[in-house]
């Protein structure tokens, strides 16, 4: 019953703090307001037995969302909210879309006869998992970390502006880069 | 965006009046320093005084002197053990008895070769605020050496603030710190004198 | 690999002696450790001097009486609720650290729990900068951020290294897998880049950069009264708090003869305090710009490197 | 606790989420709104695996995948949005029509 109670709670919070992004004026509030609703369902795994994932989702949405406060402050026009202003358009068509969404799949979840529970919950999930990722799973294993490093360098080349001819010269013959500011390696 | 300014890395962000001083750690009070922030490199920099200091010879030895400036570049540069081994040795060396100042000597003298030993710092600092005799570290340096008891002239590493504002114009906040603090920074000329003004 | 102890088996605190005293006991130890911590930081900045040693004491009762003070349109409730975590998240960090044996709760993934913890304290602290609507305190505040970028990877694998060895992500079981041989013989690499680490979430030592005095004070400079005692506590709670995890997962925890375990346990956690205080004293502030680079260009490599060498021993039978 | 209580928050949040990417104007509040759906999608992959198959690890598999998702979202987004305001100081999506083909 106390589960209930932590996951009714935890799951309300989430919602809450999913529109509150979209309502508060302030980017860093909007930003830690995201980060509360993924701490909730971080919470609510936890409530499943689901301890690693719960705990890395947390982990790695809080890195997420402290990027993530970076770039909210660097292009928005109101970081700190001090003047209010609405940066929508067609509020009334997404708010019925979203609305119209939501309603679908409660109904569907409400009405649909779920199959009874298979199998029993393993020992340690995390072990199942990890059994998993490096046995049966190893392929979705191998395409997630191609898929990550093509990202890593996707991203790179997409955001920096310098290249390699600005930092060691149109022949590439600079002994150490010239950057605006030197780094820490002497190279 | 509220108001851009473009930027050595080519992304124009917000642009900040900032002024820094008159009190800051490690820098002389009275110091005041304005220019606009935009990340965090600093632009049109202007340096003045606002409690002019007396002008003129001062009437400390040179070694305490230049303790006293080597304690704030010291403090600056974040180590505030070192910074607190200056600044008992400088209290020593005012004192009015023989043996506490020879002790301000005794200890003057290995603060100076650590500080010039520390690779950390050497790592850290270099390279930062290159002027034609040497960057923030090799100030330091003559530092040491007036502390150590050098010969020396009074202010080794003395600067003028039209020369400083220039110097530390389009540095980031970090380095411009560490640059003012590497100066001996001259009383301003009086107004009447030149008719420049820093306001 | 040894046997992994499964939950049953695995006696918490909390199932030991009940939640409320297992719970104060957690954070009257972390208060201790970070009060220890704070006091030998303080006898070494004054250069050995013994007095000192009441100093943070002092400290926090001058800072419980003082008048806060604020600043210009301050993000009040941004600011409150940072400064509330920091010191919050600092003691939920111990409660994967086992006390005399026992960890206040223990779940599989014990290692990736210190991990978030510290995740969290990073957003906690970037929040404090931003808070009070200061250049000071902002500049720093970014500077944090750009450092614990730097430090999360090699951070993780060196958690993951400890973890890799023991075949679990429970602290209980890192410790019991360090029967025969403590970890920090065989992973030097990934102990010393954890305790540097922790330094650098604490932004303290050579890592202070964000509340560093070159911009007054950063990420602290407008915290006043009973704020700036809960971050200052934070800081001071976490690196005790990474002590105590360090001796855990490199030194072999509790073990050792004639002594019982907790008291082998508080033994090596002081001794890797004074370890890092005087080892990072020592050196002046490593400036953000340099030291960024150092840390994806070598540690992070480095650190991987490490774990290689560990997951072969592990092959060969190693930890078995 | 019941399935049905869980995924009808997961039905929650991907509603707020799709209003949000669908309604605002600068990209990266568009990003916060995929993350909300991503975010639903999280929590009905646990409920999955919780009431339905504790016994496969694939619903566990599902929430990494969509945890890696999110991460390459926001990286993706955060260089395309860098791309773009640098190119031509533009942060909003209204601004950056005519790249639709």
């Amino acid at each position: 019953m106390a589960g209930d109670i932590a996951v009714v709670t935890l799951g309300m919070l989430a919602v809450a703090a999913g529109i509150a992004v979209f309502v508060v004026d302030s980017m860093a509030r909007a930003t830690f307001a995201l980060l509360a609703s993924f701490l909730a369902v971080a919470g609510i795994l936890l409530a499943l037995d689901l301890v690693y994932l719960a705990v890395v989702t947390a982990l790695m949405m809080t890195m997420e969302m402290a990027v993530m406060a970076i770039f909210m402050i660097m292009f928005m026009m109101n970081p700190a909210g001090l003047m209010p202003m609405t940066m929508v358009h067609n509020a009334r068509g997404s708010a019925v879309a979203g609305a119209s969404v939501f309603t679908v799949l409660t109904v569907g979840i409400w009405t649909i006869d779920w199959p009874a529970r298979q199998g029993t919950q393993p020992d340690d999930a995390t072990r199942q998992l990890g059994e998993s990722i490096m046995g049966g799973h190893m392929l979705v294993m191998l395409v997630i970390g191609i898929g990550l490093f093509a990202t890593i360098i996707a991203g790179t080349v997409l955001a920096t502006q310098r290249g390699r001819y600005d930092r060691f010269g149109p022949e590439l013959d600079a002994r150490r880069p010239h950057d605006p500011v030197a780094g820490g390696l002497p190279r | 965006m509220a108001s851009t300014a473009p930027d050595r890395d080519g992304l124009e962000l917000d642009a900040l009046r900032v002024s820094l001083g008159p009190v800051l750690p490690g820098w002389p009070t009275g110091l005041v320093l304005t220019g606009s922030l935009q990340g965090d490199v600093l632009t049109g920099v202007e340096v003045s005084w606002l409690d002019q200091p007396a002008a003129g010879p001062s009437q400390v030895p040179a070694s305490v002197a230049a303790l006293d400036s080597l304690a704030r570049f010291l403090v600056v540069a974040g180590w505030p053990v070192a910074a607190r081994r200056a600044r008992a040795a400088r209290d020593a060396l005012m004192a009015a008895d023989e043996a506490t100042v020879q002790r301000g000597r005794d200890a003057a003298t290995p603060l100076a070769r650590m500080v010039r030993r520390s690779r950390t710092l050497r790592w850290s600092v270099r390279g930062i605020g290159a002027t034609g005799d040497g960057d923030v570290l090799d100030r330091a340096y003559r530092w040491c050496d007036a502390a150590a008891g050098a010969h020396t002239h009074t202010s080794p590493n003395a600067v003028g603030l039209h020369d400083l504002a220039a110097l530390v114009d389009g540095q980031e906040l970090a380095a411009v710190r560490l640059i003012v603090a590497s100066f001996d920074i001259e009383a301003a000329p009086a107004p009447a004198h030149h008719g420049m003004s820093h306001a | 690999m040894p046997d992994m102890t499964t939950p049953e088996t695995v006696a918490t605190s909390v199932a030991a002696w009940g939640l409320l005293p297992a719970v104060a006991l957690v954070v009257a130890v972390a208060l201790a450790l970070g009060l220890v911590f704070a006091a030998l930081d303080r006898v070494v900045v004054a250069g050995g001097d013994a007095n000192a040693m009441a100093g943070p004491s002092r400290t926090v009762v001058r800072w419980l009486v003082k008048q806060r003070r604020t600043t210009l349109a301050p993000d009040r409730l941004l600011w409150r609720v940072a400064t509330g975590a920091v010191p919050v998240l600092a003691v939920l960090s111990m409660a994967v650290v086992p006390i005399a044996g026992r960890t206040l709760w223990s779940t599989s993934a014990d290692l990736v729990w210190f991990n978030a913890m510290e995740a969290l304290l990073w957003a906690a602290v970037w929040l404090v900068g931003w808070g009070p609507n200061a250049v000071h305190a902002l500049v720093g505040g970014y500077r944090f951020l750009a450092q614990g970028l730097a430090y999360e990877l090699p951070l993780m694998f060196a958690l993951i290294t400890a973890g890799l060895a023991a075949g679990s992500l429970r602290t209980t079981d890192v410790v019991a897998a360090q029967a025969d041989l403590w970890f920090v013989v065989t992973m030097p690499v990934a102990f010393v880049v954890f305790l540097a680490s922790a330094a650098a979430f604490a932004f303290w030592g050579p890592f202070a950069a964000p509340a560093g005095a070159d911009i007054a004070g950063g990420v602290v400079s407008e915290l006043s009264g009973v704020e700036r005692l809960l971050v200052e506590a934070g800081r001071a709670i976490f690196l005790g708090a990474s002590a105590a995890m360090g001796a855990t997962l490199f030194l072999g925890g509790g073990s050792g003869p004639w002594l019982p375990d907790a008291l082998w346990h508080l033994l090596k956690t002081v001794l890797l305090m004074g370890l890092m205080v005087v080892a990072g004293r020592r050196v002046p502030v490593l400036r953000p710009d340099r030291y960024v680079e150092a840390a994806w260009v070598v540690l992070v490599p480095v650190t991987l490197l490490q774990a290689l060498v560990v997951a072969v021993l592990v092959l060969s039978g190693m930890y078995a | 606790m019941t399935l049905q209580i869980v995924l009808t928050v997961a039905a929650a949040l991907i509603g707020v989420g799709l209003f949000g990417t669908l309604s605002q104007q600068s990209i990266v509040m568009v990003m916060m709104g995929l993350e909300l759906v991503v975010n639903g999608v999280l929590l009905a992959g646990g409920a999955a695996w919780y009431f339905l198959t504790p016994s496969a690890p694939d619903a566990q598999m599902l929430i990494v995948v969509a945890l890696v998702v999110m991460a390459v979202e926001m990286v993706m987004g955060f260089a395309a949005t860098i791309a773009i305001y640098r190119a031509r100081q533009v942060d909003m999506v209204d601004m950056a029509k005519d790249l639709r083909g």
